[in-house]
């Protein structure tokens, strides 16, 4: 069987410039740090990024804002990253923001094989312009489609050999919604376990959607 | 009026913890409801949410106990209370939207006679994006907003329809601010209590939305 | 604060006849029996139940089906239950098959506060009929609108006092989503163990969407 | 054309099973596609999906190591391979809907020329429900079809146009038969191979579809 371990070398060499990438982490809490070291490293460019938040200029997804690796991003919110919003200002990156519930639910139903879901976020708001509206019930619901990446870059605490992963505390957040949404999906792991070692009720995502696996900091 | 904002600050957390009963599900956003925490009358436990993935955060650790991997929603660290879960990102707003959250505190930019809150975004100056917001405002069972009364400058926040863009078209429930507290009703803005320290007019003064003013009017029950 | 554990009895007390019932399980897998022999024992009557399937005769669901209390299923097969066939047949149980995945999705869409989800399972079949179609990028969808019920009764292995809960293996199946799509959750529990003994990295379902706790045989 | 059914249905069985790649996440329906799992090649290591909510499914426990929270989608006591896992109905069926099961296989009641499935009714006579079949056949990311060539009394199964009601309008890809081996191509049902101790007259005449017919076509590469 084809092994799934490779070196960060070897996961972002997969990843042409241009690509779609959805990245795991809240204000980079959970987000894969080696991978997107990796990027900035191998100077990708033209990137779209997916992800909760633009994290901090130092930090998680922050860092590949501020090395100008990123031409659009998709997110919740952009509060905490001054080089964001100043990218944003001057035309050089596009900023798509998303209610949260609303980007989880549409990167969720990207990877669950959904055409999307209907919410009542954002009724009435400026996120409903350019949105088809459905009612139910005499309840309005937005209709938010589907999400989905070229990769899906995550991190996780723990994986065994096959790639069934589980998380740690909110490090959680989207990662394990992301690893179904990619056509390639390359974890970041803490720790590695032999095939067996995890109870199968313990398991966060299970290895059918994990397609590479990088050996984090702690070996 | 409470000249202090500082103290204003504390009256507003102490007066929206009082809201909070015993079991309830909290949510609480950055900035004044952060503060509520820290007033959660004896003999009541709550359960505070973060939608980040936890329920049942506790304070921020002692000077070395800050684990990478729990933090709120601000990105600070924290800790686990007994009986603490984490979860993803779709969960924790399934609570959230799904009506699992009993009460969420959030600061607010302009409040409307309508009782719809814009705290988001000021076109053409501040674009942080709306994070949670949206959601919460949708779905919690019960919306707070703890803000000041006024801007800085005085410009009030209370006004007859928000000129910045809605954070939701679901009306709030109540708003508690350094001057009243001010509960949204079917008939419009009923004011339920004046602050310590400050008059009925200057609670009009100060508000640019009508006020249901009944005949009286308690004073907030909460001490500088 | 509350205390959530009730008795069999006191659980079944709060329903009323003519509820509308979300019950956990797969083929009895996973159904809280004790919960269900408290509803054939009260003699409720005209109930609507939502799950996955109504199991056996002698098994889970089934026997509410054979003691003639259900009015109407909502459930994706019928077909180990030869009762359920013969009553809808008799025309005494109305029968309303969805697709496994869609009710599955259409349950956690209740739960959750969505008005329902788009997806690509029934386009062109009969389950198509009488529901709105929408065309995302040249695909058409089905809108599934969200389910939600009075009552869930689950099965869970393990609950803290709170509510906190932990399924066992394939028992796991529809009861975490049910849990979170009933206006009262009531979930039968095998094993009730102190506020902060399960790791929060391990729970299935956080306390806040359940109501009641019943202990299971295993006390 | 081979005479013993049960023999028949093992042929279906071991040829379906020379589709399975290692690696392959595979979701087997009951009856004939359930004797799948029997006939794995030599070298290859299959995942078994099953909708009640594992992955990693490993035969029938040995008497008496039945577990009554470890089943298969029909209710009966399975094992655990190393590396399973268990998850909810919504993340069993994200992962079916979603593309991530590799190969679904699935008994028929009808295939017709455009590779439409029908399986889950026959209007007035046995309506047992869908089950997860039409997510299955939607989602998956190959579907195999394993049925016997003709019904009870010589029908054909394999026809013009499904009169039965679909199970998806998301064609098949292949048909394995007691008969033959058919794949689901743009120009129409081509032939593959044929079974053992079958001719081609008597699969052209057990079809009541069209096939496209090469001018060699082998011969399964199964033992009876």
């Amino acid at each position: 069987m084809k092994n799934k371990v490779v070196s960060v070398e070897q996961a972002i060499e997969m990843i042409p410039d241009g690509a779609v990438l959805m990245i795991g982490g809240f204000l980079g809490d959970g987000t894969p740090e080696l991978l997107v070291d990796g990027l900035i490293k191998a100077g990708k460019k033209n990137l779209t990024v997916i992800a909760n938040d633009t994290a901090f200029p130092d930090k998680g997804i922050g860092k590949l804002i501020v090395n100008k690796l990123v031409k659009k991003v998709i997110v919740s919110h952009i509060g905490t990253n001054p080089e964001t919003q100043k990218q944003m200002i001057e035309g050089t990156l596009e900023v798509e923001l998303v209610p949260q519930g609303t980007l989880a639910e549409r990167v969720r139903a990207g990877g669950f094989g959904l055409g999307g879901i209907l919410t009542p976020t954002g009724v009435g708001t400026v996120v409903e312009n350019g949105k088809q509206k459905i009612t139910i019930n005499g309840k309005e619901f937005l209709v938010e489609t589907a999400l989905r990446a070229d990769f899906a870059l995550i991190k996780a605490k723990k994986a065994d050999f096959l790639g069934n992963l589980v998380f740690n505390y909110t490090a959680r957040n989207f990662n394990p919604l992301m690893a179904f949404a990619a056509n390639v999906t390359i974890v970041e792991v803490e720790e590695l376990v032999p095939v067996g070692g995890i109870d199968p009720n313990e398991v966060h995502v299970p290895h059918a959607v994990v397609d590479y696996i990088v050996r984090g900091n702690a070996k | 009026m409470i000249q202090d904002p500082k103290i204003g600050r504390t009256v507003i957390a102490k007066r929206v913890a009082l809201e909070l009963k015993d079991g309830d599900i909290v949510n609480l956003g950055i900035g004044i409801p952060t503060l509520v925490a820290n007033y959660i009358p004896k003999g009541v436990t709550v359960f505070f949410q973060s939608e980040n993935g936890i329920l049942g955060m506790g304070p921020a650790p002692e000077p070395g106990y800050e684990h990478p991997n729990l933090t709120n929603a601000g990105g600070s660290p924290v800790t686990f209370l007994p009986g603490a879960v984490a979860f993803d990102s779709a969960t924790s707003f399934g609570l959230i939207r799904g009506g699992h959250v009993d009460i969420t505190v959030l600061g607010g930019l302009q409040v409307d006679e309508e009782g719809h809150l814009a705290n988001w975004m000021i076109p053409g100056k501040l674009i942080p994006g709306m994070g949670g917001a949206m959601d919460l405002v949708t779905g919690a069972k019960k919306v707070i907003v703890a803000m000041t009364h006024v801007e800085k400058g005085g410009v009030p926040k209370i006004v007859k329809k928000c000129t910045l863009p809605l954070t939701s078209v679901r009306r709030v429930n109540l708003i508690v601010t350094d001057l009243a507290v001010i509960e949204v009703t079917e008939k419009g803005l009923l004011l339920k209590e004046i602050a310590p320290e400050t008059t009925l007019d200057e609670v009009l003064k100060y508000t640019a939305a009508s006020l249901i003013v009944p005949e009286k009017v308690p004073t907030m029950p909460v001490t500088l």
